[in-house]
């Protein structure tokens, strides 16, 4: 039985099966968080996913009408709790353009280094729980264990391991320790050459490629037309991030940086050849590819960081001081997409010149990466279900909001 | 003596409890009306059947029975009660006048087969037989090589030693290879007939047919 | 083991002794699954550890936290036992002790070094691997009965799953019973006795190939990563024992570790010369013949020996466990029927074919000498010559009863008589060739 | 090609359709009559040059001032503004696409505005437009299956509405 | 030493008849296809039984040697066929009639 079909529809079947209806989810093991998928099975065969969402809705949205812009930073830690220091940072971003706030070259460093280092961590998770999906438990740890390190880091910044409030509307709540670019330095060198042992845990694994090569494959149109954006979408080889292509006010952060998007490029990755060939089964757009361009990613945030930590500790000006707390907004809206690690995290703000936004809004990159999850699982088998949702790599508390 | 008695008490012993779990479970798989449960039991009762078989001295034939039967063939009829069980089918009573007819044909026949197996006295009536300890291991451990040469044609069984081979060669290799045949043609066949080639319509609620080729 | 007690007791013969035997025998088997299980589980839970940087248990029992599994079996002892609403409540209470029960009667026949085995069946290998088959029933019935979908999922993949894995596994099986000409475990054991060189392992090419498919198959058929497919906590959320809590779960766990104990004893015994080690090291020092004592201390240190290759086996079942991701089922039935099962098959065809042309093989260097050997070249002689007249699986210590048998029954094939004879080599050839040889010449 | 232009090429194709052209806010937006969001949004997705094929974005902002005192001094009605967030990956240029509704069809039966969905367009904003009707109380006609997507099925009321109550109790739950 | 053997043939076979016997009764009464597959197999075995009884050198000294344990050889293998056959057209059946009551199996079209 292979698990793509020429046409989704029609199968030919050995035993008069019926179909079954499977709650995956919300309370499952392979499910990230509180998704629930109703599959609609036929044996092995999925003939259809239904994701339910909403399980974890804290209603964010509402909350930001009620609070000024600094009190509601909190709450975007808790949207991709994986990635908090991203998170902060496309509100503060969005913010600061509604205000047209300028910042320091210190503070737009102190930002690049803090961020890719979130992406960091943030791959991390992704990588290490995708191979928790595939049924191997040891890459996991091996991912923690690195994330771990840059967890400390961030508890040297803002004292806080999972929802740092770090990056705020006009700049960071405080600058460096320091000391701490000599640990972060220590970190990379060590932690640069960890990556090859995922790579050999996973990305060259025969069955880790049996398993990815092949499965959920999404054109670049189709990507584009369900609005999933980041890795998954360079996954299907569409040369797209906002730190290349974004708005002006985040493509500065970046200027100057050398680093490339990584995405298929006419066949080839951006890649130096010590990284794994694409395997030959591997077809563009499939779970493999996802996987691989986060990986690469990886090391790209390495590279970025390492620029960042010299021109931080060489940039003049101040490391930007918070707006307010109660800081008056001039009236107006602003919408602003950054690129988070999962994908473009937009944050939408409408002011009525109060100190308290009218309305605010969060584009969330999971929400629209998970939407394809239907029609990519449409005839796979159920072992394909956890694989394609998984590298899709989502995030409840983001989808939910 | 009396270690041989006890050592016949010991193996009466096993007998009873074996014949008595094939006979319960066998009526067990009778009486039941529940696919699976049935299922269940006639596993028990094959393998206190193969335990009837290492008693009898054929171990061979007895771990047979596990592979083949218990291993193989219940594990194949188990898979297809599961393929076809939906409640409706897992419990299906019988018409009480099937059960009386049955009973009647069985019990008559059940009568025939007991008075038949007890008629001749060389059967039930005890007789001398080689079974002391060592001997019965050496009665043992010929089987297996003598039922492997027997199939490939030799019988060493009826081999004598001034006129070996004359007769006695009457081998098992023709019927071997005939039924090895016969397997594979029957499990090929089996696979094809299987396989009813249809189409379904995945998204449809209940599979029906489209075409048929 | 028993027969030891026995004789110290002057009981060998009587019913009593031989019923004393079986309780002995039955009770020591108990304790190697059962204590077998916790060491097992402790060991899992240690190498899991250590392969992914973590300690592992520490603390429980003091250094090494090695009374861990006891103290996880007494929490699961202390845990509520559910039974699901809509469960086939009988099947579903008695599932697990079908799984147990089908491992732990394996043992039966299972050699733990020469002539200790509870029950020396002469054709052991078939029955080893027979009842190792039953233990899918408990799953299936596990699966079937807890009336959850899940665990459904689960039955029907490990069905599939164990019966397509039963057809290479008995190919790998037959080739070693095939170069011993007996399935009779001690019989295959004691012919790998002397140096390592007589191992059927490295006895050619193809025996080589043949023990790597046996324990990829072996792997598959205890259901162990990456093929465990039936449990797949990732898809399935914990397969057949989704519904199970408590003693009755453990049960299904102490059924796996001992299947896994009792393949890789399998292998052990057919491919790595059983409670041989690579030097005849008791031999050497001349302990089997000097009385009783020095045979028991011999099969002692041969039973150590046993045991430590089938522990080696148990771990690289772990290490492989955690280290690989999981297949999917349908990679899982191609790698048996499109791979297993026709390696298997070229590696049995190319090791009957090395047999009867009689290629060199290590085992011919003849290394190795002492008492062992001997055992090996009488067991030569008389397979050989009375092969033809089936007689040929039984211990040393009657041969030559059989000697005196089988010469009325076949005179010795002149060609066989003066040739230098190994076990190995021996028997096949003249159980295959001679005796057709002369029906097709009447 | 930048927001302007995009802008001047729209004019010139749907002269009237265009209701309000904001081109020195800080993102450009224009706004649209509901009944042709269609063709425009076909017309910004297709046509070279422009090809707005990503929608990131659909959000409603509800326009309602709760306090009376406040509302008395307001320049505008309460109304509802549904907003496109539209942008280009090939192009890497954007837009924003706005609609103006009325808060109800019907305030006493609470019927609810309608607005084509643009799901046969972007496939994404199936999703969007399904949270949207779920938060915001924005009914599209021609949706595939339009529920809600984040609250339960059985909740009452529109949450992001400005007007809205949170219930007493939920199921035994005390809302307030 | 030798000794009286008190299990005789005939409880063997005793035990084979009631197997038999049952194994009628399930194939006349089961109404599921399957069921009267299981009976097919009951009625097997208890044949199987007398041969091995009859094979055996424990119960009897002029038994029938080798040919009782062989032809309980082939009968299982034989066995083994018919129950894939079988169990093809109970499915194939199956897939025909959605149903595995054979007492609706009074058609001759497939």
């Amino acid at each position: 039985m292979s698990s793509q079909l020429d046409d989704q529809r029609i199968i030919e079947f050995d035993v008069r099966t019926d179909e079954m209806l499977v709650n995956m989810g919300p309370q499952h093991p392979s499910t990230h968080g509180v998704l629930r998928l109703v599959l609609r099975t036929d044996g092995e065969i999925i003939s259809q996913v239904e994701p339910q969402i909403g399980y974890l809705h804290r209603c964010a949205e509402k909350i930001g009408e009620n609070l000024t812009p600094r009190q509601w930073i909190p709450y975007t830690d808790r949207m991709d709790y994986l990635a908090g220091m991203n998170m902060n940072l496309g509100w503060a971003l969005t913010v600061e353009k509604l205000m047209e706030h300028e910042l320091s070259d210190k503070a737009k460093h102190l930002r690049v280094l803090i961020a890719e280092l979130g992406r960091i961590a943030s791959h991390l998770v992704g990588m290490g729980a995708y191979g928790l999906d595939l049924g191997t438990f040891s890459p996991f740890l091996y991912a923690f264990r690195e994330r771990e390190k840059i967890l400390d880091l961030f508890e040297d910044v803002c004292g806080a391991r999972l929802t740092y409030s770090y990056l705020t509307p006009g700049g960071a709540t405080a600058d460096l320790p320091p000391g701490w670019l000599e640990r972060c330095q220590e970190f990379l060198d060590q932690f640069e050459p960890v990556i090859q042992e995922y790579h050999a845990l996973l990305t060259t694994n025969a069955i880790f490629i049996k398993r990815t090569a092949g499965i959920g494959v999404m054109s670049a149109e189709m990507a584009i037309d369900y609005g999933c954006t980041g890795p998954v979408l360079r996954g299907s080889g569409v040369n797209h991030d906002l730190r290349f292509h974004g708005e002006e006010i985040y493509t500065e952060m970046y200027d100057g940086y050398i680093f490339d998007v990584v995405c298929e490029k006419d066949g080839s990755y951006p890649v130096d050849e010590t990284y794994p060939p694409v395997p030959e089964d591997a077809v563009l757009g499939d779970c493999w590819h996802r996987f691989y361009v986060r990986m690469l990613e990886v090391v790209q945030s390495i590279k970025l960081v390492r620029q960042a930590m010299e021109r931080y500790s060489s940039a003049s000006g101040d490391w930007g001081i918070p707006i307010k707390l109660s800081q008056r907004l001039p009236a107006g809206e602003a919408y602003l997409e950054t690129e988070a690690p999962r994908g473009q995290m937009g944050f939408y703000l409408v002011s009525d010149g109060t100190a308290i936004p009218w309305r605010v809004r969060a584009r969330s990159s999971c929400f629209c990466n998970l939407s394809v999850t239907a029609p990519l699982c449409q005839g796979c088998l159920l072992a394909d279900v956890p694989a394609i949702v998984g590298s899709l790599d989502v995030v409840m508390g983001e989808i939910d909001r | 003596m009396t270690s041989a008695l006890l050592a016949n008490i010991s193996s009466d012993l096993f007998f009873i409890v074996f014949a008595g779990i094939a006979c319960v479970f066998a009526v067990a798989v009778l009486l039941t009306s529940n696919i699976v449960r049935m299922a269940f039991y006639l596993v028990i009762s094959l393998g206190a059947t193969a335990g009837l078989f290492f008693l009898a001295g054929a171990e061979f034939v007895g771990a047979m029975q596990l592979m083949i039967y218990v291993g193989g063939t219940l594990v194949l009829l188990i898979f297809g009660v599961m393929l076809t069980a939906q409640s409706r089918f897992v419990n299906m009573r019988t018409h009480p006048r099937d059960w009386i007819m049955a009973i009647i044909v069985g019990g008559s026949l059940l009568m025939l087969l007991l008075t038949a197996a007890f008629r001749v006295p060389s059967w039930h009536e005890e007789q001398q037989v080689i079974a002391a300890a060592s001997e019965l291991e050496v009665a043992d451990s010929k089987t297996a090589t003598r039922l492997g040469l027997a199939l490939s044609g030799v019988r060493v069984d009826k081999i004598n030693a001034d006129e070996q081979l004359k007769q006695g060669m009457s081998g098992y290799l023709l019927p071997f290879v005939i039924v090895s045949i016969h397997l594979l043609v029957v499990l090929i066949g089996a696979a094809y007939m299987a396989r009813s080639k249809r189409m379904v319509r995945r998204t449809s609620e209940q599979a029906e047919d489209t075409t048929s080729s | 083991m028993a027969e030891l007690i026995n004789i110290r007791l002057g009981l060998e013969g009587s019913a009593f002794g031989s019923i004393a035997a079986a309780v002995i025998h039955a009770l020591l088997l108990l304790h190697v699954v059962a204590v077998g299980a916790l060491v097992f589980i402790w060991m899992e839970r240690k190498i899991a550890g250590r392969i992914q940087d973590r300690l592992g248990p520490t603390r429980v029992g003091g250094k090494f936290g090695w009374l861990q599994t006891l103290a996880d079996g007494l929490k699961l002892i202390t845990k509520e036992d559910i039974t699901p609403q809509n469960a086939d409540k009988m099947l579903f209470k008695i599932a697990p002790y079908v799984s147990f029960a089908a491992s732990y009667a394996a043992f039966l026949a299972l050699p733990f070094a020469d002539g200790w085995v509870a029950n020396n069946v002469n054709s052991a290998v078939f029955f080893v691997l027979a009842v190792l088959g039953l233990e899918v029933f408990g799953v299936i019935l596990a699966g079937y009965s807890s009336g959850s979908k899940w665990s459904l999922f689960g039955a029907i993949r490990e069905a599939a799953q164990v019966v397509s894995y039963e057809v290479p596994l008995g190919l790998c099986v037959v080739v070693p019973v095939f170069l011993a000409g007996t399935m009779n475990l001690v019989t295959i054991g004691n012919m790998q006795a002397g140096y390592f060189t007589n191992w059927f392992v490295f006895h050619d090419i193809f025996t080589f190939g043949t023990f790597w498919i046996f324990f990829t198959c072996a792997t598959a058929s205890v259901n162990r990563a990456p093929f465990d497919l039936a449990e797949a906590e990732s898809e399935l959320v914990a397969g057949f024992h989704t519904e199970y809590s408590g003693l009755r779960w453990s049960f299904f766990f102490m059924a796996e570790y001992g299947s896994m104990f009792l393949v890789s004893g399998l292998g052990a015994i057919l491919f790595f010369g059983g409670w041989h080690g690579p030097i005849p090291l008791m031999s050497i020092l001349g302990l089997p013949e000097s009385g009783v004592l020095g045979n028991y201390l011999a099969n002692l240190a041969g039973c150590v020996n046993f045991m430590l290759k089938a522990v080696v086996g148990v771990t690289v079942m772990m290490w492989v466990r955690w280290t690989l991701p999981r297949l999917r089922i349908d990679q899982v039935i191609t790698t048996c029927l499109k791979y297993c099962v026709p390696l298997a098959s070229v590696c049995f065809i190319g090791a009957v074919g090395w047999q009867v042309l009689d290629l060199p093989s290590p085992s011919d260097w003849h290394l190795g000498t002492g008492p062992a050997y001997k055992v090996h070249e009488e067991w030569a002689t008389h397979t050989n010559n009375s092969a033809a007249s089936g007689a040929d699986d039984r211990g040393p210590e009657t041969t030559e009863q059989y000697q005196r048998e089988s010469d009325q029954l076949l005179p010795p094939e002149p060609d066989d008589a003066d040739k230098p004879l190994t076990g190995s080599s021996g028997s096949p050839r003249s159980l295959t060739a001679t005796p057709l040889g002369q029906e097709l010449s009447p | 090609m930048n927001e302007k232009s995009i802008v001047e090429q729209l004019e010139a194709q749907f002269g009237d359709q265009i209701v309000a052209v904001e081109l020195d806010a800080i993102d450009q937006w224009i706004e649209i009559q509901p009944a042709s969001l269609i063709e425009i949004c076909q017309y910004l997705r297709d046509t070279d040059g422009i090809q707005l094929e990503m929608l990131n974005c659909i959000t409603v902002v509800d326009y309602l001032q709760t306090d009376p005192k406040k509302a008395a001094k307001l320049d505008w009605e309460p109304h509802l503004e549904v907003v496109y967030h539209l942008s280009s990956i090939s192009h890497k240029h954007s837009l924003v696409v706005k609609l103006k509704l009325d808060r109800w069809q019907d305030e006493d039966q609470q019927l609810l505005p309608d607005v084509p969905s643009v799901s046969q367009i972007w496939s994404t904003a199936d999703w969007h437009e399904r949270e949207v009707f779920d938060l915001s109380g924005v009914n599209f006609t021609g949706h595939p299956a339009l529920k809600r997507i984040l609250c339960p099925e059985d909740w009452v009321g529109y949450p992001l509405r400005k007007d809205y109550q949170m219930p007493q109790e939920y199921h035994g739950i005390r809302g307030r | 030493m030798t000794l009286l053997a008190t299990t005789t043939v005939s409880m063997y076979l005793a035990v084979g008849a009631v197997m038999f016997v049952t194994g009628v009764v399930c194939m006349a009464t089961k109404r599921n296809a399957l069921g009267i597959l299981m009976g097919i197999e009951l009625v097997l075995n208890g044949a199987n039984i007398n041969f091995i009884a009859f094979g055996s050198e424990y119960l009897r000294p002029d038994s029938l040697g080798l040919d009782g344990q062989l032809i309980a050889l082939f009968v299982i293998v034989l066995a083994a066929g018919e129950a894939a056959v079988a169990l093809a057209i109970a499915l194939n059946f199956y897939n025909n009639h959605a149903t595995v009551d054979v007492d609706q199996a009074d058609e001759l079209k497939g």
